[in-house]
């Protein structure tokens, strides 16, 4: 019950938040609404038992990269006129109508009969519970995952990241 | 469907159904290349949600626990990449912001040819 | 009788032509003429050694020079075949080829490209000789072709003018058309009888059908060689080149070849009958044809030239009737006085300084007594009013055609009730009206430009050429008179000396007989009467009209017969029917295809119009392409919706 | 010596490379440099090409020179040259046109002179290449080699619409290989062995006839556009007129000949079967090829517009020749290659000089050369003789053995006419060239004689020299020619004028 509760609080939490950053005119506003909602998130992987990713969620989205963007808005310091009217064209109709398509499809999928209703076994044993307390999602585990099994992607993230900060300065820099 | 006592996926799967499209919205509706941006943020944190949703609630019964961490190391990659591409992304509207004074997705259109 | 030095005939004039032409330019002159006269005269002289070495035990030499090509069970050779025949025809070529030779020693004395043109006339003789000893169809067809090729250089040996440049070419086309016949019938004839040589050929059995089809298409290249009907137009222009050319090319040898070649494949002929009546009569049509013309001609050439055209038809005619010896007599007799008139109108325009024009010379036979004395008796043999070589030659013509049996069993009608009997004596009808006309025009050209006052410019002084020209006239009329000897009849040399020399017993041998057989001994007296008096009243009729009068002889004619006159002057307007018919059409159609198949429907459609379509395409889907990435997103978003309902609604 | 003997066709093949490797390491502002070396590689290809003739014996079924290295057999290809007798004729024209050449564009060349000696030199060894492979992998490597040089000796030297003929040649001839390519692959997965080597593929035949077709038919469309044969011909004026001199001589020279080669080489054994059931067809086209090439001639005012149109025409000659399926015709057709590589090479040389005195195709500008410029005028009489087949020049014996199999042909349908039709040709090869001859050459001088025209200079005299020795030395002499020939024509006649009788066994099945 109190799972429940909590999921319905950050739920709506973060599609407020979420609505904020896409109706918001000023992009600044914006950005503080998704930190918001970042954060929102976070609780809602606590519940779901990601510890780790939580955390991760907030020092690195609502941390690092948040702030990246806040760094920029302010960089550009957009004045009024700058921001651009917005417009409304027959084509961001259609593509707002297949985005809500879309949706619609995924919640009568997720919400229909056929969906299965998954959940960690052992035997014929809903086991969900015992497992949290094994650790499910802390630290441990999902580094005995990251670093075992998928050593490879982690490297190469490792270097994606290091192109991607050459690129930015290469990129933004202009004359070096 | 019981809304408050089952602790489900689908819960959390309409959720991220309903950030992803606002995501989605936000960058097919929005002209501010940084407000583009940060949709797509939104939308990859839709896309982390069903990971980890699927991760506590698979679909498939009797695996071994460590198959469903697969989800979160996912995830993990996710939130790397997504940093990555904010910077690039960032620079390239710096860079772009320079040479033509707009932030206006539908004002750079020189690459069509 | 195999030899090995037959090659040499027109080996030394080929190496002369070689040596004139390559180095000629900076050679001395008189290097220049060493070389062009002396290949030729030593290969009369080797022609005439083998000439005389003709007999019993050698009926002829034959030589095996080289294989020239052979693939497949094709093989031709460069071999040389020297019978009576063509032994004779070596002689007259390279004899009256010497001669001219000599004359234009004279003749090309102050022109600057006289080393090109020995050159071209050494080659000339090499072609001829090859086109006559040639043992096989295609060795005679080189010579065939490298005739046509030193005819076409010649007449357009003054090539700045655009006029003699336009007539070598109109000759060298109208010869393909006929040297097209002459290869089609070259193949028909490779395959039914498996070889190109003319003694198989001549000794094959040819079916009728393929026969006749042979020797047709090989007749056509004779009247495209020969200038008969209707490919006889070039040869009148042909006079553009200079006159010793026009001499020795357009009326003594070259022209002659189609004769000589109907003549050497007398077996081919003879198998195809109705060929023969087609020989005949193409003959005897060019001969009054292009006779009707001569007499309207003004160009002293143009007359001579006209007068070639149709004495190759009587030679026709003869060789049509099945009297294959009648015409290659007939075309040794030509080559002398024909000759002999060409040089002497060459002196004539050379004394005049290029004057043409018979309507202005005129009592030239006080400046040039040579040149009109050896006219006069070449004049007579043409016109045959007293019996020397061209009398008796073309009075065997004449006779034979009256009594020939060569197509009296063909039959115009299936059940055979009308036979051809009737054509023998027509055609001696139209030939003897033909020798009347010759006779007038050749006296009219003779009257007008020898007989009365001179009519030229004031400022042209006539004069007699150099003893060099007048020699080779000299000769040529002494062969003109002493020819006579080739055509006595059978019954007054029967047993005597000159009897071997007849040209009928001489070439009893070399000729099939036709299929009707020869005809029954006839008395010639008669034919000799009515040849007599025809030739006496053309006299007659061109002494009234041009020797008492002179030029209003013309003038009188016109006046009768206006419009027959102006249409024979204009050659009967056969050039510009075909410039409208035949040459003007083909280069429209040329033009018309390129424009309409090459460049719009290829070029346009095809190979440009692909590509446009493509890019046609391209410019409709660049539309969607432009450039406004929340199109695109837009569009990816529609594709994403119907994505997820394909796999989670469907699937 | 033996190293040298036994790869001696390799090296003459590549010689030239090594030339144009030289080139490239000298600096570039030394235009003479590069000639000179461009010209001493072509010439010393051709001077120990002369041993490929002397050390020739022609034996059936084999190549002579034939060389055979691993390159990779997991794929099934290798480096295996060799000649025959057609092959090696054409191997020899390729390298006697090289220096002539290279010669031929020494002062009209001046800029991007190496780039431009590369090229040239490459271009010799594709050819090269092209002729003496009997690997389908290396044939193509060296088939399509052949196009980058070309393509930039038209787009980079040529006249003012030489991007548009650049691109259009390169996409004809492109496009038909492409097609050749799936069909060698399907040939390939079909020989059982997995090989690509002709003798291999040869040997396997395809049984199918259906199959043979499609075959046949992607094979014939490469060689057809290169050919040309009508109406895929269109890129060839275009490509000659905008083309420098030196291009035009070796596109014509040599190049054109490929597209015959390829018939007489690869579609017509290969598939003999199909090319006996398509000879009509082609032969018809080869007929139309004739007549309306030389029609096209004539429609013409730009000079080298019109001896391209003759290419055609000749070229048409050569296809009647090969489907007519008789020794005669076939050798005809061969020797016909030979004798439209020198002749129609010597008509492009010749034009070109007259350009580069004249700057100017147009056939309106032209007239009276003859007066001021003897010696071009008489050397252009010979080349023009040739082209219009007279006898005793080496366009005739070719036509007349084309002319004379064709008619006597068994095999092939409706041989008679199609033979006199194509007789035609002689006609109106007269009428044109005769008349090119006497506007450029006759007449009274016009523009473009004037300007102080020179005549033939000595370096030029050397290009055209040897050109008019082969006209006449062949048209005396086919027969050495013919002989080193009959090898091949013979086996190919015998192979495709009999394949309804026997259809070909397949001797290897696949191993499991």
């Amino acid at each position: 019950m109190a799972e429940a509760i909590l999921f319905y609080l950050f739920a709506i939490g973060a599609l407020f938040a979420g609505a904020q950053v896409i109706f918001r005119r000023n992009p600044i506003y914006g950005a503080l609404s998704l930190v918001g909602a970042l954060f929102f998130l976070s609780g809602i992987y606590v519940l779901l038992a990601a510890h780790l990713i939580a955390i991760l969620q907030i020092i690195v989205y609502a941390g690092a990269v948040m702030v990246l963007f806040v760094f920029v808005i302010m960089l550009l310091n957009l004045k009024e006129e700058e921001l651009g009217e917005q417009r409304i064209t027959a084509w961001k109709g259609v593509g707002l109508a297949a985005v809500v398509a879309s949706f619609g499809v995924i919640a009568w999928r997720a919400l229909g009969p056929a969906f299965p209703q998954g959940a960690l076994m052992q035997g014929d044993r809903r086991v969900d519970n015992a497992l949290l307390v094994a650790g499910f999602g802390g630290v441990k585990t999902v580094g005995r995952i990251l670093y075992l099994a998928s050593i490879l992607p982690f490297e190469v993230t490792s270097l994606l990241l290091l192109v991607a900060v050459v690129a930015a300065v290469v990129v933004a820099k202009g004359r070096i | 469907m019981d809304f408050f006592h089952a602790h489900q996926a689908q819960h959390y799967l309409v959720l991220a159904a309903m950030l992803f499209a606002l995501g989605a919205a936000g960058v097919v509706l929005r002209r501010n290349a940084i407000i583009v941006l940060m949709s797509i943020e939104l939308m990859l944190n839709a896309v982390n949600l069903t990971f980890l949703a699927f991760s506590r609630f698979p679909l498939v019964p009797n695996s071994p626990m460590g198959s469903f961490l697969t989800g979160h190391a996912a995830v993990f990659f996710v939130i790397a990449t997504a940093a990555a591409e904010a910077s690039v992304g960032l620079a390239i509207i710096i860079a772009v912001f320079r040479s033509r004074t707009s932030v206006n997705v539908d004002e750079f259109d020189t690459l069509k040819l | 009788m195999e030899v090995t030095w037959l090659h040499l005939v027109p080996l030394l004039p080929l190496i002369g032509a070689a040596i004139c032409g390559l180095v000629g330019k900076w050679l001395p002159k008189s290097w220049v003429y060493a070389v062009a006269l002396g290949s030729v005269l030593l290969s009369f002289l080797i022609g005439l050694r083998a000439f005389i070495g003709l007999g019993e035990q050698a009926p002829f030499f034959h030589e095996l020079w080289f294989n020239w090509f052979s693939a497949g069970s094709l093989r031709v050779d460069m071999a040389f075949t020297f019978d009576r025949l063509s032994g004779a025809l070596t002689l007259v070529v390279t004899g009256v080829g010497f001669l001219i030779h000599v004359y234009s020693v004279g003749y090309m004395e102050e022109d600057a490209g006289y080393w090109r043109y020995f050159s071209y006339l050494n080659l000339f003789i090499a072609a001829m000789m090859t086109l006559v000893l040639g043992d096989n169809l295609v060795a005679m067809f080189v010579g065939w072709e490298g005739v046509g090729l030193c005819s076409y250089l010649l007449i357009g040996f003054w090539f700045t003018d655009e006029e003699k440049a336009y007539a070598g070419r109109k000759a060298f086309i109208v010869n393909r058309i006929g040297d097209f016949g002459f290869l089609i019938g070259i193949f028909i004839l490779f395959n039914q009888v498996g070889t190109v040589g003319i003694a198989q050929i001549n000794s094959a059995v040819l079916p009728l059908g393929v026969a006749s089809i042979a020797a047709l298409c090989l007749f056509i290249g004779a009247t495209g060689k020969s200038a008969q009907l209707p490919l006889y137009i070039w040869l009148p222009d042909a006079m553009a080149g200079p006159t010793p050319v026009s001499a020795l090319i357009h009326a003594a040898t070259m022209v002659t070849a189609g004769v000589y070649m109907v003549a050497r494949l007398s077996h081919l002929y003879v198998s195809a009958p109705g060929v023969m009546v087609v020989v005949a009569v193409v003959g005897v049509l060019t001969a009054i044809w292009s006779a009707l013309i001569a007499t309207s001609q003004n160009d002293i050439k143009k007359v001579l030239a006209y007068s070639t055209v149709s004495q190759l038809g009587f030679m026709f005619i003869g060789v049509g009737v099945g009297a294959f010896f009648a015409g290659t007599m007939h075309l040794v007799t030509h080559a002398f006085f024909k000759a002999c008139l060409f040089l002497g109108s060459g002196a004539v325009i050379h004394g005049l300084h290029g004057e043409q024009d018979i309507q202005r010379m005129g009592g030239l036979r006080k400046y040039l007594p040579s040149t009109r004395t050896t006219f006069l008796v070449a004049t007579i043999a043409i016109t045959g009013i007293l019996p020397i070589s061209g009398f008796f030659s073309k009075d065997e013509i004449l006779g034979q055609a009256l009594h020939t049996r060569a197509f009296s069993f063909l039959t115009l009608t299936p059940d055979g009730s009308t036979r051809l009997t009737w054509l023998g004596p027509l055609i001696y009808a139209v030939g003897s009206f033909s020798a009347f006309l010759t006779s007038f025009y050749m006296w009219r050209c003779y009257f007008l430009t020898f007989s009365g006052e001179y009519r030229g410019p004031e400022n042209v002084h006539p004069h007699e050429s150099p003893s060099v020209m007048t020699l080779p006239l000299w000769i040529l009329a002494a062969l003109s008179v002493i020819g006579l000897v080739l055509g006595l009849p059978q019954a007054w040399v029967h047993g005597t000396g000159l009897q071997h020399w007849t040209w009928e017993h001489f070439t009893e041998d070399v000729f099939s007989r036709p299929r009707g057989g020869a005809p029954e001994e006839f008395s010639p007296y008669l034919g000799y009467g009515i040849a007599l008096i025809v030739g006496w009243a053309g006299w007659a009729c061109s002494y009234a009209l041009y020797f008492k009068r002179g030029l209003a002889g013309d003038e009188l004619l016109t006046a009768r017969i206006h419009a027959l006159r102006r249409a024979l002057a204009n050659k009967l307007y056969v050039d510009e029917l075909y410039d409208f018919l035949i040459v003007q059409p083909f280069w429209a159609l040329a033009r018309g295809l390129f424009r309409l198949v090459d460049a719009t429907l290829i070029d346009g459609l095809f190979v440009n119009g692909i590509p446009a379509l493509i890019a046609w395409v391209g410019a409709m889907a660049r539309r969607f392409q432009n450039g406004d990435v929340q199109r695109y997103l837009a569009v990816t978003a529609l594709g994403v919706a119907a994505l997820l309902y394909v796999f989670l609604v469907r699937g | 010596m033996a190293f040298i003997e036994s790869h001696l066709l390799t090296l003459v093949t590549f010689l030239p490379v090594l030339g144009a490797m030289l080139i490239a390491l000298l600096p570039s502002g030394e235009g003479g440099q590069h000639k000179g070396i461009a010209f001493l590689f072509s010439l010393l290809t051709f001077v120990l090409s002369i041993a490929l003739w002397t050390g020739f014996r022609a034996a059936p079924g084999r190549y002579a020179f034939e060389q055979r290295t691993e390159w990779a057999p997991a794929l099934g290809f290798s480096y295996h040259v060799g000649l025959d007798g057609v092959a090696l004729l054409l191997f020899l024209l390729t390298t006697f046109l090289g220096p002539i050449v290279v010669l031929s564009s020494w002062k009209f060349i001046q800029e991007r002179v190496n780039v431009y000696c590369i090229a040239l030199l490459l271009l010799e060894t594709a050819i090269l290449g092209t002729l003496a492979s009997l690997d389908l992998v290396l044939f193509y490597v060296f088939w399509e080699a052949m196009l980058i040089p070309m393509y930039l000796l038209i787009g980079m030297w040529g006249s003012d619409r030489r991007i548009y003929a650049a691109v259009k040649f390169f996409l004809f001839t492109f496009i038909g290989s492409v097609l050749m390519l799936l069909a060698i692959f399907w040939l390939w997965s079909n020989s059982g062995r997995k090989s690509f080597d002709y003798a291999d593929l040869l040997n396997a035949g395809v049984v199918d006839v259906s199959t043979q077709r499609w075959l046949f038919l992607a094979f014939a469309l490469a060689f057809a556009i290169k050919v040309p044969i009508w109406p895929l011909h269109t890129w060839l004026p275009d490509a000659h007129t905008e083309a420098p001199a030196a291009g035009s001589i070796i596109l014509a020279g040599v190049m054109l000949k490929m597209g015959t080669f390829g018939f007489i080489r690869y579609a017509m054994p290969l598939f003999p079967q199909a090319a006996l059931a398509f000879a009509p067809a082609i032969a018809v086209l080869g007929v139309i090829g004739i007549v309306y090439g030389s029609l096209m001639c004539m429609a013409q005012t730009d000079l080298k517009r019109l001896i391209a149109y003759s290419s055609v025409a000749h070229l048409g000659f050569v296809m009647l020749g090969l489907s007519a399926l008789t020794p005669e015709a076939v050798s005809g057709a061969v020797l016909q290659m030979v004798n439209h590589g020198i002749s129609t090479g010597a008509l492009f040389l010749m034009v070109g000089y007259l350009y580069e005195r004249t700057h100017t195709r147009d056939l309106a500008a032209y007239g009276g050369l003859a007066t001021v410029a003897p010696a071009i005028a008489a050397t252009f009489l010979v080349i023009t003789l040739s082209s219009i087949g007279l006898p005793g020049t080496n366009g005739f014996v070719g036509e007349f053995l084309v002319l004379i199999g064709t008619f006597t042909s068994r095999v092939l349908a409706g041989a008679v006419p199609l033979a006199v039709i194509g007789a035609t040709g002689v006609i109106l090869g007269a009428v044109y060239m005769l008349w090119l001859y006497q506007r450029v050459f006759f007449g009274p001088p016009r523009k473009a004689a004037g300007h102080g025209l020179q005549d033939l200079t000595v370096r030029e005299w050397f290009t055209v020299a040897p050109l008019l020795l082969a006209i006449v030395v062949i048209g005396l002499a086919p027969q050495p020619l013919l002989s080193a020939i009959k090898e091949p024509v013979d086996a190919v006649v015998q192979r495709v004028s009999r394949a309804d009788r026997a259809p070909p066994v397949r001797k290897a099945e696949a191993q499991p």
